[in-house]
């Protein structure tokens, strides 16, 4: 856990929006470390706040956001920034955008402008932030296109996104996002909206490319079979808190977190015995707005107890190395 | 097939669905896209038949096309009534269509487009039973009451409006409505992949009940093949608006005939961290529709494509005691299954 | 296309003719109060010559037959070809209206972005009620204010495009600077309530744009917020806006002629609704129809320009 | 400035001594002085005729140069710059009771009224040098009037009693017209319109090449232009005046200015260098060189123009109502604002339709009470107030009364306001009121309406109908009011379908109140109004078709056609008296106020322009001023 | 606890909410719609009481002041504040170079204003015969709060029946135009096909032709006879018969996006007829949009009005609305010399502007949904 080894580090991070309706918290104190060129797993389902951890990053948190806490993200000239303290539209947090941390999303399509050709769109990333002519950034580009594995990368480059495929799109949007070498990558469920085939091939273009560039990724998405392919690290999320940490080993065949157990017995698992009944939570995910005091997921909870769960907030314990629940259950 | 005749609660025979692309002032076609181009399937009583496939293969078209939902362009679905009678739907006329469609029903895949936000949780339940005239009055609300009980929502929140619902709860609402009018088939069109993960199985789950407790037969449509796997009998494997691979579940998942079934059980992505294995990793995407690869829609792709199936279409045939494929190599290939 | 010509065709006829009387009626009834003596002889020689006794159908066909040969007929005030009329007021009919649409444009365009960028803002609020009162008030009372406002506290009599002494002048600078002087009245009149109208157009697009993801992407990309707007959402707002100068172009020739009757101006409008109101059928007729065809013209340059503007449906046509 | 002043009335003074016309020696505007010393055209003396009318200044002797900005509404219309530039052979004087010789030198009419002798000017010429003679006449009159194609049938007016008059050419200068019958309506073509380019000569020399008499390949230039056959062109070229746009710009003219430019909404004339007319010192006129009329697309243009002082003289298309406005813009615009007087009887005249369909309402309108009484209902001193200032004369619907025959009872006919006799009339008419008190019934027990249908342009119609209206109504009589468009007006009117027919009264000046059949409102069965369609139409298939009207009317018919054909000036007298006494009696029209004034604006640096005067079509507006000893001081 | 039943109870209501409750929620918010909206209310409500709130009868000429400017009306004298508030008599001067009249007040004659005073007759509703208005001055005495008109009419009593007209010109043209609207843009946009097509090549002719010649001929179509209620009728079809096209789009376009939705398709496989889907899924659905179009279209027809009446195709004097008012102030002489003839433009642009906000607020809040 030294430092050295430290990309980023999330201390407390808290997103609220202030909307009329009350104080929405999207993100509420989550803490969390990133090593280089490890892959850190954020999973939860719709509303957990992972996007908007994301966003809290990069600090492109939409309008009534406001990211607090610390955000500390270890420079490569050992300088340590705190990215929470930069001026949102400043000049410092967009030197890091796009280039020591880059971004890709889940919709390939509306990601993309479609007024822009994709090498447009590729090489401005390339000019802001590195000191080449266009030409040079262009023959980038169509290198980057190139080891996403795009056919004909120099006819592509001049094509619009809706003339590519959704798989080709999300390639190029990965090609923009590494096309500056960053250290870290943030990619928010870059394959739910691809058919499975398809996101086989991203999977393994992304693992290969990380190989390739040493960089850190958070891989955020609900479906915790591509977590298990791809992360080394897992952070499980619940309404804006996280539940429950662990390496990949430690979540999926040891999970403590009443939360984390049921929610992998409710997933049908291919070449199981068909048609047994599946486990499953009750209720749903609420919004996170006026939440009950106490754990957030009591109301759900098949292990819930008055008289503790619902007055307190349980803290995030290391129940053994590399393995942290919030849970009163293991207290 | 014909020896399972006898007990298919519906029957598909070369159905077919062309959308036609037209241009310009006078609309002339230029061409058209065969979303579902030729099937033929049966379903049987009781039975759920899971039918799965990647984006745009036709699969939400042919859900359609069976209940004329939309109006198929060719081919027969023979349905058995109640008494007895094999009807076919595609021949029947508005009413006697809208009588049979009392026996099957359809469950939607946007919990949130599928309810008419401007109409009461009761009027939408309630809707069906009072165009088909079922009950009225009092016995109207009992019926519906039950149904929501059934599908196991709160009777108080009758008066509710499905803003007031949760993607889950809205499903169960469809699922309720879907009832309502006590089907023998349902059609149920990805029913819970607009539903997070801890719901999908709650719905999955009350699906299964009400098919044993109302003896239903259900047209399972869906993307996530362990969801198919979960929930089906029988699974079809459809690729570009054709039925590639049609066997029971466990044949099918575990001793594929067709490469590309073998391909998509390949690559969804397993529940351990610990079977990271080598996958089948397919080229390319899915053909366009519009304009597929001449001979097997799938040789692009395909590991073991040879000549002839670049330029030969390839047959439906039996590759086994009730597993069919379309692929010339089926019988030759020993494929992996999920290990 | 052709179909609504030809029925535009019919029906401009059918509009010349259908007030009670014809030309020659209104012409005999103006020379009357000017105190000339028109005798029944007159008046017959006068309708043979019109082409006045013949049967309607018969006058269309002969029209349309003459038009579709590029004779566009003889105005019966004017006595002089419809086309040479016609293409006297036009020159001027479209630096107006180029000028309108440019100033519509670079008022429109930039307060919309500024509305949208800073919504809800006090900026914001103070063009949305000027919009909405440009919107609101009748062409011809604000044009007539203008002119009387800029009558009596600047000196300047408005009304026409030049000055006296360049209205006979030959084209030279001084005469066009002579126009510039004159048009900002007519523009802002006219302008006014297409400006209204657009910023609320753009000002809407651009929220909707500027919520959409890709303008997500290029934020993480570490553009800046500036270049953001402008290179992404506005580029994509201005589509739509962009698309319409087609058919504002006609819109604006022909929409406007109110106020080119208040403020005089020698454009084709006031041409035309002086035609009508002499049931000059020619003239009236041909100038329906150019303006019918400059509205079809311009639907179709839209259609033309969003392809050329938008990739998505410039290559969506060319793939079906 | 001072110093160019000086010079330039030094200059004026030596002119002064130097043109005595006794000496013949003319002095010209520098505009032709410099074109005769270039060569291209002869001395003024050469141009001028042997006997140039002279002109005698209003004020004082002018001086040359200026470009004179007038404006129009309507070429149609264009009336301040016709009048300002048009000439006849003759023209009536200011209050039209005398003929007074313009292009032509002078007339006679016989003692019998049969024969009408014009004496031209000789070695008067056209605008293009070519001389001006009687063959320019009979070119108008047997190659236009008495061609087929061109006139295809000749119009009353040269027809007294049924018989085609006569020309006869005496010399180059000199022209008989003789008539079948007494004919004194030939005082009419005393009016300049009458008399002018088109109604009595066209330029023989020039309108020669596009007829076919004289040249047989008229049709083909024709077909050139555009046109299937020769008249067609030939009309169009020959232009009678009527839309000053489309005037041949190479047509020769006898006008004061001749015309350079047209574009849609501009004229530019310039002077005439043969022009024939002198001051008393021997410059030849007009004073000013220039001539601009612009056409403007709307009243409120042109007073904007005119108060900012772009437009140097305007009156035609100014309004009453804008007086204030324009006289309080004076200043700022520089001119001056003066209110003449204009020869309309009645601004607004109401003549009850005596040939209604519904039989109750004919009877109601034919009953003499009823006209009085609607006639004694209206406030007039009010109308006067509220719409013309109380600058107008309340009168009844009559001749006004520069007329020789003129009688002041006639104004004054039943022309007070006495609401009180009028209910009293209507009373003795048993027209009796409803329950309430609001509204007199008829006789068949409906109430008793009228629907008052009138063209809204030309003068306040609306406001006075909207005045009368009220009048109306509080004495029982339920009013109406229908704005139309003007055609549509006229059509109703001619099928005789109006209640009450509604004109503004004009024609009656003592030349222009009898004459032609058209114009003589008060002679007419319809007057613009449509008042006796049915009785108009008996008179004139005699007898054979319409009503026959009662004999009062058969007499009063009687006395206007003979009146058209007395010999003596006693005998015209008594029957003028005789039709409007009883014209005063019947009512047949019910006035309103009349004689209403006129604004008329005169740069203030344009001078010899009278400041009190008649603003009438019967005299033609500024022809009646000699428009061209007009002039700017430097 | 209770706060918290507070609570649950405020969500059941949110829950059990219909459309039309969540678009008012929505609404409500919409600040500048609700000043619009109330705006709108006052104006119908005056103009439904006209008669009572005006001073005097419409057709009542003073004589004597022609052209009167607005009287003020005042509080304070010599004396002090005075609570019942009054006007001073005007006095008459007429410029003898001129001719123009000018009014002067006239502090020796003082008018305190009265409620609820007897003033001229009028039938309210053209029913109930009444001589009550809302405020007015003792006889002798005058209030002219607009000033008067040409004839020395009372303006201000002119504005508001004038507002009857014009204000319900834009209703009875925009439910004509809805109408044809909903129904050929229904019957294109469910039907689809050929009809769809025709009437898709009408619209499109429709849009082509040029507005002015197009009012212009159809004003002259109108039977000249006709009396002023039937032209009014006349007025409104022309207005209308130019503004269903962009309905029937509006419809169109609506039931083409509606007819993919799920509901639709649920609809149809339970069983329901055609007749029912429209009426009970499709109606509903786009009605709240049609009402935004509908309060979008409202002002575009009183503008239209007065447009008309500009060119002299619409209303004729007898008649009031604020374009025949306004007739009599488009020129120079009243802009300079009357500007209060102006009045009725200033109200045609407060009520478009009225209908604007609103129409805005609705638009926000036509689809609760999302």
């Amino acid at each position: 856990m030294n430092n050295n080894n430290s990309l980023l580090e999330l201390k407390n991070l808290r997103t609220y929006f202030y909307l009329d309706e009350g104080v929405l918290k999207a993100v509420d104190g989550v803490s969390f470390k990133i090593k280089r060129e490890k892959t850190l797993g954020l999973v939860g389902e719709s509303g957990c706040g992972k996007s908007v951890t994301a966003q809290s990053i990069l600090r492109i948190v939409p309008h009534p956001g406001k990211t607090e806490g610390e955000i500390l993200f270890y420079q490569n000239n050992k300088k340590v920034i705190d990215l929470a303290r930069l001026d949102p539209f400043g000049k410092e947090i967009r030197n890091i955008r796009g280039n020591e941390i880059t971004m890709i999303f889940q919709e390939p399509m509306t990601s993309l402008s479609p007024l822009h050709t994709i090498g447009n769109q590729i090489m401005e990333a390339i000019l802001l932030h590195q000191k080449i002519n266009k030409q040079k950034a262009r023959r980038l580009a169509i290198e980057m296109l190139d080891k996403v594995g795009i056919p004909i990368p120099s006819q592509r480059i001049d094509e619009y996104p809706h003339q590519l495929s959704g798989g080709l799109r999300q390639r190029a949007m990965i090609a923009m996002a590494l096309c500056c070498k960053p250290n870290l990558l943030i990619a928010d469920e870059p394959t739910t909206a691809l058919d499975v085939t398809v996101q086989a091939q991203i999977l393994e273009l992304m693992k290969d490319l990380q190989k390739e560039f040493g960089m850190s990724i958070i891989y955020i998405t609900h479906n915790l079979g591509v977590i298990a392919e791809i992360t080394d690290e897992v952070a499980v999320m619940y309404l804006g808190k996280i539940v429950e940490y662990g390496s990949i080993d430690e979540i999926f065949h040891n999970p403590l977190h009443p939360y984390t157990v049921r929610l992998l017995k409710s997933i049908p698992k291919v070449g199981r015995k068909a048609r047994m009944r599946l486990e499953s939570i009750k209720g749903a995910v609420p919004l996170p707005l006026g939440l009950p005091r106490g754990c957030r997921f009591y109301p759900r909870c098949p292990q819930f107890k008055e008289g503790l769960c619902n007055l307190d907030n349980p803290p995030l314990v290391e129940v053994q190395e590399k393995h942290k629940v919030r849970c009163f259950l293991f207290g | 097939m014909s020896e399972d005749n006898i007990k298919a609660l519906l029957e598909i025979k070369n159905l077919k669905k062309y959308f036609y692309i037209e241009k310009g002032f006078w609309k002339k076609i230029v061409g058209y896209i065969k979303a579902v181009d030729g099937i033929n399937l049966y379903v049987s009583k009781g039975e759920t038949l899971g039918l799965v496939g990647e984006s745009g293969c036709g699969k939400t078209t042919l859900g359609r096309c069976i209940l004329r939902a939309i109006e198929p362009t060719g081919g027969e679905v023979l349905f058995r009534t109640e008494e007895g009678i094999t009807v076919d739907i595609t021949q029947l006329d508005k009413e006697d269509l809208r009588l049979i469609r009392k026996d099957m029903q359809m469950i939607f895949q946007d919990p949130y487009s599928s309810l008419d936000p401007r109409m009461t949780v009761f009027d939408i339940i309630g809707e069906p039973i009072v165009i088909n005239k079922i009950a009225e009055g009092k016995e109207l609300k009992d019926r519906v009451k039950d149904l929501v009980k059934v599908v196991g929502l709160n009777v108080k929140h009758l008066k509710r409006y499905p803003h007031a619902f949760s993607g889950g709860q809205r499903q169960r609402i469809g699922i309720a409505r879907a009832l309502a009018v006590n089907p023998k088939f349902i059609v149920a069109d990805e029913p819970v992949s607009a539903l997070d993960v801890s719901v999908q199985a709650q719905i999955l789950n009350l699906m299964q009940d009400l098919q044993k407790e109302f003896n239903l037969t259900y047209l399972f449509i869906s993307h996530d093949l362990s969801v198919i796997e979960h929930i089906s009998d029988r699974v079809a494997v459809m690729y570009v608006g054709k039925v590639v691979e049609l066997a029971d579940t466990e044949e099918l998942f575990f001793r594929p005939k067709h490469p590309y079934t073998e391909a998509l059980l390949s690559a969804v992505p397993k529940l351990d961290p610990r079977l990271r294995m080598e996958r089948i990793i397919l080229l390319g995407e899915v053909a366009n529709p519009a304009n597929p690869p001449p001979g097997c829609y799938f040789h692009p792709r395909c590991n073991y494509a040879k000549a002839i199936c670049k330029n030969v279409e390839p047959e439906w045939q039996k590759v086994g005691p009730d597993h069919w494929a379309t692929c010339h190599r089926a019988g030759e290939l020993n494929l992996r299954g999920v290990t | 296309m052709v179909i609504v010509l030809w029925a535009v065709s019919i029906t401009a006829f059918v509009i010349i003719q259908l007030p009670p009387g014809d030309f020659l009626t209104s012409y005999i009834m103006k020379l009357e109060a000017s105190g000339q003596i028109v005798d029944e002889a007159e008046i017959a020689a006068l309708r043979k010559q019109y082409d006045l006794d013949s049967p309607i159908h018969l006058q269309y066909c002969k029209w349309m037959w003459k038009m579709l040969h590029g004779d566009f007929g003889k105005s019966f005030e004017w006595n002089r070809p419809v086309r040479d009329l016609i293409a006297e007021r036009l020159p001027l009919t479209v630096t107006i209206s180029i000028f309108t649409l440019i100033f519509t444009y670079l008022l429109a365009i930039p307060i919309g972005i500024y509305s949208a960028a800073r919504q809800y803002s006090i900026g914001d609020y103070t063009f949305t009620v000027f919009g909405f009162i440009g919107l609101a008030t009748p062409g011809f009372l604000f044009a007539l204010i203008l002119m009387f406002f800029f009558y009596r506290y600047f000196g300047i009599s408005v009304g026409g495009l030049f000055s006296p002494q360049y209205q006979l002048a030959d084209w030279s600078g001084a005469k066009f600077i002579d126009l510039l002087k004159h048009l900002p009245i007519p523009v802002l009149v006219i302008g006014m309530a297409g400006t209204a109208g657009l910023i609320r157009i753009m000002r809407g697009c651009l929220l909707d744009e500027l919520r959409k993801q890709y303008v997500i992407t290029a934020r993480a990309k570490g553009v800046s917020e500036r270049r953001l707007l402008f290179k992404y959402p506005v580029r994509v707002a201005i589509n739509p806006i962009a698309s319409t100068i087609g058919w504002l172009l006609p819109g604006i020739v022909s929409g406007q002629t109110i106020v080119a009757i208040v403020l005089d101006l020698p454009t084709v409008g006031p041409l035309l609704f002086r035609s009508l109101v002499n049931q000059d059928m020619y003239l009236a007729g041909s100038s329906i129809m150019i303006l019918a065809f400059l509205t079809v013209i311009g639907t179709f340059i839209s259609d033309i320009l969003l392809v050329w503007l938008d990739p998505r449906i410039r290559y969506e046509k060319q793939a079906r | 400035m001072l110093q160019r002043k000086v010079v330039i009335w030094l200059i004026g003074i030596v002119c002064l001594l130097g043109t005595n016309p006794a000496v013949a020696r003319y002095n010209e505007s520098h505009m032709l002085a410099k074109l005769v010393k270039e060569g291209k055209l002869p001395p003024v003396e050469e141009r001028l005729p042997e006997e140039p009318r002279v002109i005698e200044p209003l004020e004082e002797i002018g001086q040359y140069g200026g470009i004179l900005n007038v404006a129009d509404l309507d070429p149609y219309n264009a009336i301040d710059a016709r009048s300002l530039r048009r000439h006849g052979l003759f023209r009536f004087s200011e209050d039209c009771t005398e003929i007074i010789p313009d292009i032509a030198k002078g007339f006679e009419i016989s003692e019998d009224k049969k024969t009408f002798t014009i004496h031209l000017r000789k070695g008067l010429k056209w605008s293009n040098g070519v001389p001006f003679t009687v063959d320019d006449i009979l070119f108008w009159w047997q190659d236009i009037v008495l061609n087929k194609e061109l006139t295809p049938i000749i119009g009353r007016l040269w027809k007294p009693g049924g018989e085609l008059a006569r020309f006869e050419k005496v010399n180059n200068y000199t022209l008989r017209i003789h008539f079948a019958e007494p004919y004194p309506v030939v005082t009419q073509l005393g009016h300049s319109f009458g008399s002018g380019q088109g109604g009595l000569y066209d330029p023989k020399h020039y309108l020669k090449e596009y007829h076919i008499k004289y040249n047989p390949k008229a049709n083909e230039i024709a077909k050139k232009e555009g046109y299937e056959y020769w008249w067609e062109l030939f009309k169009v070229v020959r232009n009678p005046g009527y839309n000053q746009w489309n005037i041949d710009v190479n047509l020769p003219t006898l006008d004061t200015y001749v015309i350079k430019k047209i574009a849609l909404d501009y004229q530019v004339w310039e002077r005439n260098p043969y022009f024939w007319q002198v001051d008393t010192v021997g410059n030849q006129l007009p004073y000013i060189d220039t001539l601009i009329d612009r056409l403007y697309g709307n009243q409120e243009v042109l007073n904007m123009k005119v108060m900012s002082g772009e437009i140097d003289i305007a009156s035609f298309s100014l309004l009453l109502s804008d007086y204030p406005l324009l006289k309080e813009s004076e200043k700022r615009g520089n001119y001056r604002t003066f209110m003449w007087k204009t020869a309309i009887g009645a601004a607004v005249a109401f003549a009850p339709n005596q040939n209604h369909r519904d039989p109750v309402l004919r009877e109601i309108m034919q009953n003499i009470k009823f006209r009085q009484a609607l006639s004694l209902a209206i406030n007039r001193e009010e109308i006067n107030e509220i719409v013309c200032f109380g600058l107008a004369i309340p009168r009844q619907a009559t001749v006004l009364p520069t007329c020789s025959f003129y009688k002041e009872e006639w104004d004054r006919a039943y022309a007070e306001y006495d609401p009180e006799k009028a209910n009293e009339l209507l009373d003795k008419m048993n027209l009796k009121w409803n329950k309430n008190q609001s509204n007199r019934l008829r006789p068949d027990g409906k109430p008793l309406s009228i629907l008052i249908e009138y063209y809204s342009g030309e003068g306040p119609r609306t406001a006075i109908c909207e005045l009368v209206e009220e009048y109306w109504e509080k004495i029982g009589i339920r009013v109406a009011l229908k704005p139309e468009d003007r055609s549509f007006y006229n059509q109703r009117a001619n099928a005789g379908l109006l209640d009450i027919g509604l004109w503004h009264l004009d024609c009656v000046t003592e030349l222009h109140v009898y004459g032609q059949p058209h114009s003589g409102k008060m002679l007419s069965f319809d007057g613009g109004c449509g008042w006796a369609k049915q009785w108009e139409l008996w008179f004139n298939t005699g007898g054979k078709q319409g009503k026959e009207p009662p004999e009062e009317i058969k007499l009063f018919y009687k006395d206007m056609e003979d009146w058209s054909l007395v010999t003596t000036k006693k005998e015209y007298v008594r029957l003028a008296q005789k039709i409007f006494d009883f014209h005063a009696k019947q009512l047949i029209y019910i006035g309103t106020v009349g004689m209403a004034p006129w604004p008329v604006i005169v740069k203030n640096n344009l001078k010899n322009v009278p400041t009190q005067g008649w603003w009438s079509w019967d005299s033609n507006f500024w022809i009646a001023f000699e428009p061209a000893q007009f002039f700017f001081t430097q | 606890m209770k706060n918290k039943q507070d609570k649950t109870s405020l969500e059941e209501k949110y829950y059990i909410a219909s459309q039309w409750q969540l678009m008012w929620r929505k609404f409500k918010k919409h600040k500048l719609a609700i000043f619009g909206g109330t705006i709108l209310s006052i104006f119908y409500f005056i103009t439904i009481f006209c008669g009572f709130f005006s001073t005097q009868d419409i057709y009542k000429r003073h004589t004597q002041y022609i052209y009167a400017p607005p009287q003020r009306i005042h509080f304070f004298d010599e004396k002090g504040f005075h609570l019942r508030p009054f006007v001073y008599g005007l006095k008459r001067k007429i410029d003898p170079v001129t001719f123009r009249r000018t009014y002067t007040e006239d502090r020796t004659k003082k008018y305190p204003i009265y409620f609820f005073t007897h003033g001229d007759k009028y039938r309210l509703w053209n029913l109930f015969p009444t001589d009550i208005h809302l405020f007015g001055v003792k006889s002798g005495g005058t209030i002219f709060i607009f000033g008067t008109d040409k004839l020395g009419r009372d303006l201000f009593s002119r504005n508001l029946h004038a507002a009857r007209i014009s204000l319900s010109i834009g209703l009875v043209g925009v439910f004509l135009s809805f109408i044809l609207g909903c129904i050929l843009g229904g019957i294109s946009g469910y039907f689809g096909g050929t009809v769809d097509m025709v009437i898709q090549r009408v619209i499109e002719f429709l849009i082509s032709i040029p507005t002015i010649p197009l009012w212009m001929c159809l004003a002259a179509a109108l039977p000249p006879h006709w009396s002023p209620i039937k032209v009014y009728f006349g007025i409104t079809i022309i207005l209308s018969i130019v503004g269903w096209c962009g309905l029937a789009r509006v419809v169109r376009g609506k039931l083409l996006e509606l007819r993919e939705e799920d509901f639709v398709m649920a609809a149809k496989i339970a069983g329901a007829t055609d007749y029912r889907i429209i009426t009970r899924h499709l109606l509903p659905s786009f009605l709240s949009y049609l009402i935004v179009n509908i309060t979008l279209a409202i002002p575009s027809m009183i503008l239209g009005e007065t447009s008309l009446s500009f060119l002299g195709l619409g209303l004729q004097p007898p008649v009031v609305s604020w374009g025949v008012l306004l007739q009599d102030a488009q020129n120079v002489r009243s802009v300079a010399l009357h500007p209060w003839l102006l009045i009725p433009g200033l109200f045609v642009i407060i009520t478009v502007l009225a209908f604007n906000f609103m129409g805005d607020g609705l638009r926000d809040a036509a689809d609760p949904y999302k």
